[in-house]
């Protein structure tokens, strides 16, 4: 049995039993390589999923939609380990009850795909795993020409990126991170981030996102592969990335009881940049 | 240009209950003042800015019978009426307007008029008020019936006491249950049940209706049991706009669009718009 | 016997329209992004695309414009309209499906009141459409009942010969019959044959789908709740879209001055409807995205006579969970009756 | 002939240590450089990385960030926090093009009046060196103008 049949059966047997009262997973798309994010609440719609290595979206961004966690019910929800990444991410900053979520885990290598052992969070030790993978040479080559250029040549990439940006916000929708009820872009007293998208509109409101993800992204791309207008939003969140790693050594969804980076501390925290 | 708007002046501010105030502006320019007098008609709305801020919507609680300034009764809630509570005479304010369509007056000509306001929708019905006591001879009963939630949040006190006085005028006060100082002599119920017991006769009369949703629910029954139909009640809608000349495309309630085709509208109509998205 | 333009003279025809005072702009492929840019040669030019990935509503519609300047002074306020620039345009290699997004906006930003910075953009520009000899997966313009070869919006038409060396060329509008007097001797008689348009299949029931949506009791049918479950809510679909034209306006600057700015809004922000009391009317993103098609395929109809949809399949193509106009008007037509 | 460059430097200081520091090096007369501006605030953890940005769009040449050494913080940890803030909102502004010298971060304590004016003074020479911090302050300009459509 292929591990979609598997998931499947497994799917609509939660649901018969009634362990879950709703299974996020993915369904076919409007053309034969996309995919789309599929909810079944009874056994025979659990026979519409598919998983197959198209299923790259990161479903855990519907764990926090509003009031679906609220009834105490269980939900389950097919997940790669960047989606458990941020499962633990979300659980850490006391977004989601590690019980109420059931995780059909699966893993892609190029056309590959894998179950993951275990259905309860604390049953993925993802350490290991997160700390040695290392991003596709693609942005780690690109990442890296930036840090090559000088400061003016960075600007100079970044506003050509950001005078794209049509602020429609798709990167923050399709965040799991992003679950603030209202955005900092949607609070207008004060203002603080212009809504506007011109280019120094886009720059306040890409360097606030990134700055808020600091330390809690996940890694999963969504926001890249959202952005209709192209932006290399992956470059600038693997460099928070690579910031609180090298700087505080953390890693951000290693497991779910780690304390977030920017809400804790040590007293020798690194500073050779302070006077 | 279309989203410009008319300079106006802060004549006077005055305080009508906790965080509501009342802004009376006059004209800066007499082109601006020009094209009011000849546009403006009772039931209409403006844009109220101030630069810095932005715009908010309100009706013009002033009647079409007097032009030469505008006044505008708002609650203290959002950026800009935080902002235009706190402007002093002589403050340079903005309005763009005169917005939406009106109450049609001329046709309640010689007939009794029954208005019904709660709270802060006292200001558009009031327009209706004095455009009609203004022309006092052309129309028969007039009733008011006004409810707040406490004494202290009836708006235009003044006002209330003078149409009191009247006798030309019944005037029926009433605040909710709770709301009452020791010294209140008016009723004290919900509005739709204080008219029930004014029991005002729905022979040849216009009723004009202006509240909270839930009020107007439950009003709408009660005139429903007096003998009221919706043809001749009327009321008026509001809802976000940024535009206010049928463009943003926010406003719209199923295919209807508040700022051009409201702000006012039958009971008959608004009971045909699509009631989810209310 | 037709005119046609061909593709070897297209850098003469720019310097023409440039020196008859017009800026020209075309699709472009700019940092990863395709979109209408200006040119200055036909090389500047992607001609490769089914569709530019952003539409012409941007040079008409921006997403962001200045409306009023203030200066907020201690005795006075000194405001001044700022007005779009008053430059004449061609927009050369336009798809139908864009230029008809023009066409259907024009009646909203005209309604009794005069949208003069839409107007003056429109009152300036010509569009030089060519016909489609690609449609891709998402394409559905014949579905909303235009096609490939739709002239509406267009001043001029060019239809791709088939040999690839350039384009019949019609004006099918008198502006766009002043703009091809600009450029005669680019012009030669021939009979080349054009390239065959793609057949576009239709992929749902327009009338179907607009008679079950002006159904009074469909409007609160659990169809749309369960269509759009996985909507999440960003405001993608809306920005690219064709003839959306929504917008919101907001004052930014500090305590001294700043710019009044009219700025793309979308539907599908929960913000978009909220009062300030805290009642939405349009609370949940079903409602959202009701108020979305019924906008588009009933109401619009019933103000301007035409569906607020020009079939150009971006707001699926570039979904970030494969929604779109089309998945939801196909599951209506689909509908048992 | 246009005006010598004259730095504009916005301070955001705690006002327990750093804004006392401050005050100590005017008290004790220390002389220094009359281009900063300070804003005073609660405490470094009430110094949101909004501040720093919304400076440097409205005419900043370099901001500093200044509040208690470690260990001194009036409310215990405000100053742990803001650290690990500045770490990463100093990396987040490099990798987008702003250049590193822009942004200052110190310790200045009640008692270093001195150590307040000697960096004013750096600070304001190596701003007077690198020159104004135009890339912002040049898009500003882009929408004080008429619409580019």
């Amino acid at each position: 049995m292929g591990i979609q049949e598997q998931y499947r059966s497994e799917a609509a047997a939660l649901l018969s039993s009634g362990e879950v009262k709703l299974v996020i997973g993915f369904g076919e798309g409007s053309t034969a390589d996309r995919r789309r994010p599929l909810f079944a609440r009874t056994p025979e719609e659990a026979q519409k999923f598919v998983l197959d290595a198209a299923c790259i979206a990161n479903l855990s961004t519907y764990l926090v939609t509003e009031g679906l966690l609220s009834d105490g019910k269980k939900v389950a929800v097919f997940l790669k380990p960047d989606g458990i990444r941020s499962v633990n991410i979300l659980i850490s900053e006391a977004q989601l009850k590690p019980d109420q979520v059931v995780i059909l885990g699966y893993a892609i290598d190029k056309a590959e795909i894998t179950a993951l052992e275990g259905r309860n969070i604390s049953d993925f030790s993802l350490g290991e795993e997160i700390r040695s993978h290392t991003p596709p040479p693609h942005i780690l080559q690109e990442a890296e020409r930036i840090e090559e250029m000088n400061p003016a040549e960075r600007f100079e990439f970044w506003k050509a990126h950001f005078s794209k940006c049509i602020k429609c916000y798709a990167c923050r929708q399709v965040c799991p991170m992003c679950y603030c009820r209202r955005c900092i872009v949607d609070v207008n007293q004060p203002q603080w981030v212009s809504t506007s998208s011109h280019t120094l509109g886009n720059f306040e409101w890409n360097i606030v996102r990134a700055f808020h993800l600091a330390g809690r992204c996940a890694a999963c791309g969504a926001c890249d592969r959202a952005c209709p207008v192209n932006i290399p939003l992956r470059l600038v969140n693997y460099r928070m990335g690579k910031e609180v790693i090298d700087a505080f050594d953390y890693c951000a969804g290693e497991n779910s009881s780690q304390k977030p980076v920017l809400a804790s501390f040590k007293q020798d925290d690194p500073e050779t940049f302070i006077l | 240009m279309i989203y410009s708007p008319f300079p106006m002046r802060v004549v006077s501010k005055r305080a009508e209950a906790p965080g509501v105030n009342t802004l009376k502006l006059e004209f800066v320019k007499e082109e601006d003042h020009e094209f009011f007098k000849q546009n403006y008609k009772t039931g209409m709305f403006g844009l109220y800015g101030i630069f810095g801020e932005g715009e908010s919507t309100f009706c013009v609680a002033s009647p079409e019978t007097r032009k030469d300034y505008i006044e505008c009764t708002f609650r203290q809630s959002g950026r800009v009426t935080s902002t235009l509570a706190n402007v002093d005479a002589g403050d340079i304010v903005t309005f763009r307007g005169p917005y939406g369509n009106r109450f049609p007056i001329e046709q309640f000509e010689g007939k009794n008029l029954l208005f019904i306001a709660g709270g802060i929708a006292l200001p558009p019905t009031r327009s209706v008020i004095w455009s009609c006591l203004d022309q006092r001879e052309k129309y028969k009963d007039v009733t008011i019936v006004y409810g707040a939630r406490t004494v202290a949040d009836l708006v235009y006190k003044d006002e209330l006491d003078e149409w009191k006085k009247r006798d030309d005028v019944r005037l029926v006060l009433t605040v909710d249950p709770g709301g009452e100082t020791p010294d209140w002599q008016d009723h004290v119920g919900f509005v739709p049940t204080v008219l029930e017991q004014a029991a005002p006769s729905p022979e040849n009369t216009i009723a004009v209706l202006c509240g909270p949703p839930i009020m107007i629910k439950f009003t709408l029954v009660a005139l429903q049991k007096l003998g009221f139909t919706a043809e001749n009640v009327y009321t008026t809608l509001e809802n976000r706009m940024k535009c206010g000349v049928g463009k943003c495309g926010r406003c719209n309630v199923g295919s209807v669009y508040i700022c051009k085709e409201g702000p006012v509208f039958t009971a008959a109509e608004v009971q045909a718009m699509p009631q989810a998205d209310l | 016997m037709t005119r046609i333009l061909l593709r070897n003279k297209l850098d003469d025809c720019i310097a023409a329209w440039q020196k008859a005072g017009f800026s020209v702009f075309a699709p472009v492929r700019q940092h990863e992004m395709s979109s209408f840019g200006e040119v200055q040669k036909a090389s500047d030019m992607a001609f490769d695309l089914v569709l530019p990935e952003r539409t012409i509503k941007d040079h008409f519609f921006p997403q962001t414009e200045p409306l009023i300047k203030y200066k907020i002074g201690k005795q006075q306020i000194d405001s001044e309209t700022m007005t779009p620039p008053d430059r004449k345009r061609v927009f050369f290699g336009v798809r139908p499906c864009d230029a008809s997004g023009l066409a259907i906006d024009d009646p909203l930003f005209g309604w009794d009141y005069k949208d003069d910075y839409w107007f003056r953009r429109r009152d300036n520009s010509v569009i030089v459409t060519i016909v489609c000899t690609e449609a891709d997966d998402f394409c559905m313009c014949t579905s909303v009942k235009l096609s490939p070869e739709s002239d509406k919006g267009a001043d001029v038409m060019l239809r791709p010969l088939a040999n690839g060396a350039g384009w019949q060329v019609e004006a099918v509008s008198e502006r766009g019959t002043a703009l091809l007097e600009t450029i005669p001797s680019l012009l030669q008689e021939n009979s080349e044959p054009t390239a065959p348009v793609p057949q576009v299949a239709e992929k749902f029931d327009l009338e179907k789908v607009m008679e079950w949506l002006a159904s009074k009791e469909n409007f609160e049918s659990q169809f749309w709740k369960d269509i759009s479950l996985r909507c999440v809510g960003c405001g993608s679909c809306t920005f690219l879209c064709p003839t959306c034209h929504c917008f919101d306006i907001q004052d930014e600057g500090d305590t001294y001055a700043g710019i009044r700015r009219k700025n793309w809004d979308s539907c599908s922000f929960s913000l978009f409807t909220m009062h300030t009391s805290g009642h939405n009317p349009r609370n949940t993103q079903s409602t959202r995205w009701r108020q979305r098609i019924m906008h588009k395929f009933n109401y619009y109809r019933g103000k301007f006579g035409v569906n607020s949809c020009s079939g150009c399949g971006r707001c699926t193509r570039q979904c970030p969970v494969d929604m779109g106009i089309t998945e939801t008007l196909q599951a209506i037509s689909n509908l048992p009756r | 002939m246009s005006e010598p460059f004259e730095p504009k430097i916005v301070a955001f200081v705690c006002t327990y240590c750093t804004y006392a520091g401050a005050d100590l090096a005017g008290t004790s007369r220390l002389k220094y450089a009359p281009n900063v501006r300070i804003v005073r605030l609660p405490c470094t953890g009430r110094i949101s990385p909004m501040f720093i940005l919304k400076a440097l769009q409205k005419g900043a040449d370099t901001v500093l960030v200044s509040g208690c050494h470690p260990g001194d913080c009036h409310f215990t940890a405000g100053n742990y926090h803001a650290r690990r803030r500045w770490t990463v909102f100093r990396a987040l502004l490099a990798f987008t093009g702003i250049p590193e010298e822009r942004i200052r971060f110190s310790w200045v304590s009640a008692a270093e009046g001195a150590k307040f004016a000697e960096m004013i003074n750096e600070i304001t020479e190596q701003t007077r060196k690198l020159g104004p911090f135009t890339q912002y302050q040049e898009l500003q300009k882009v929408i004080e103008t008429q619409s580019t459509y």
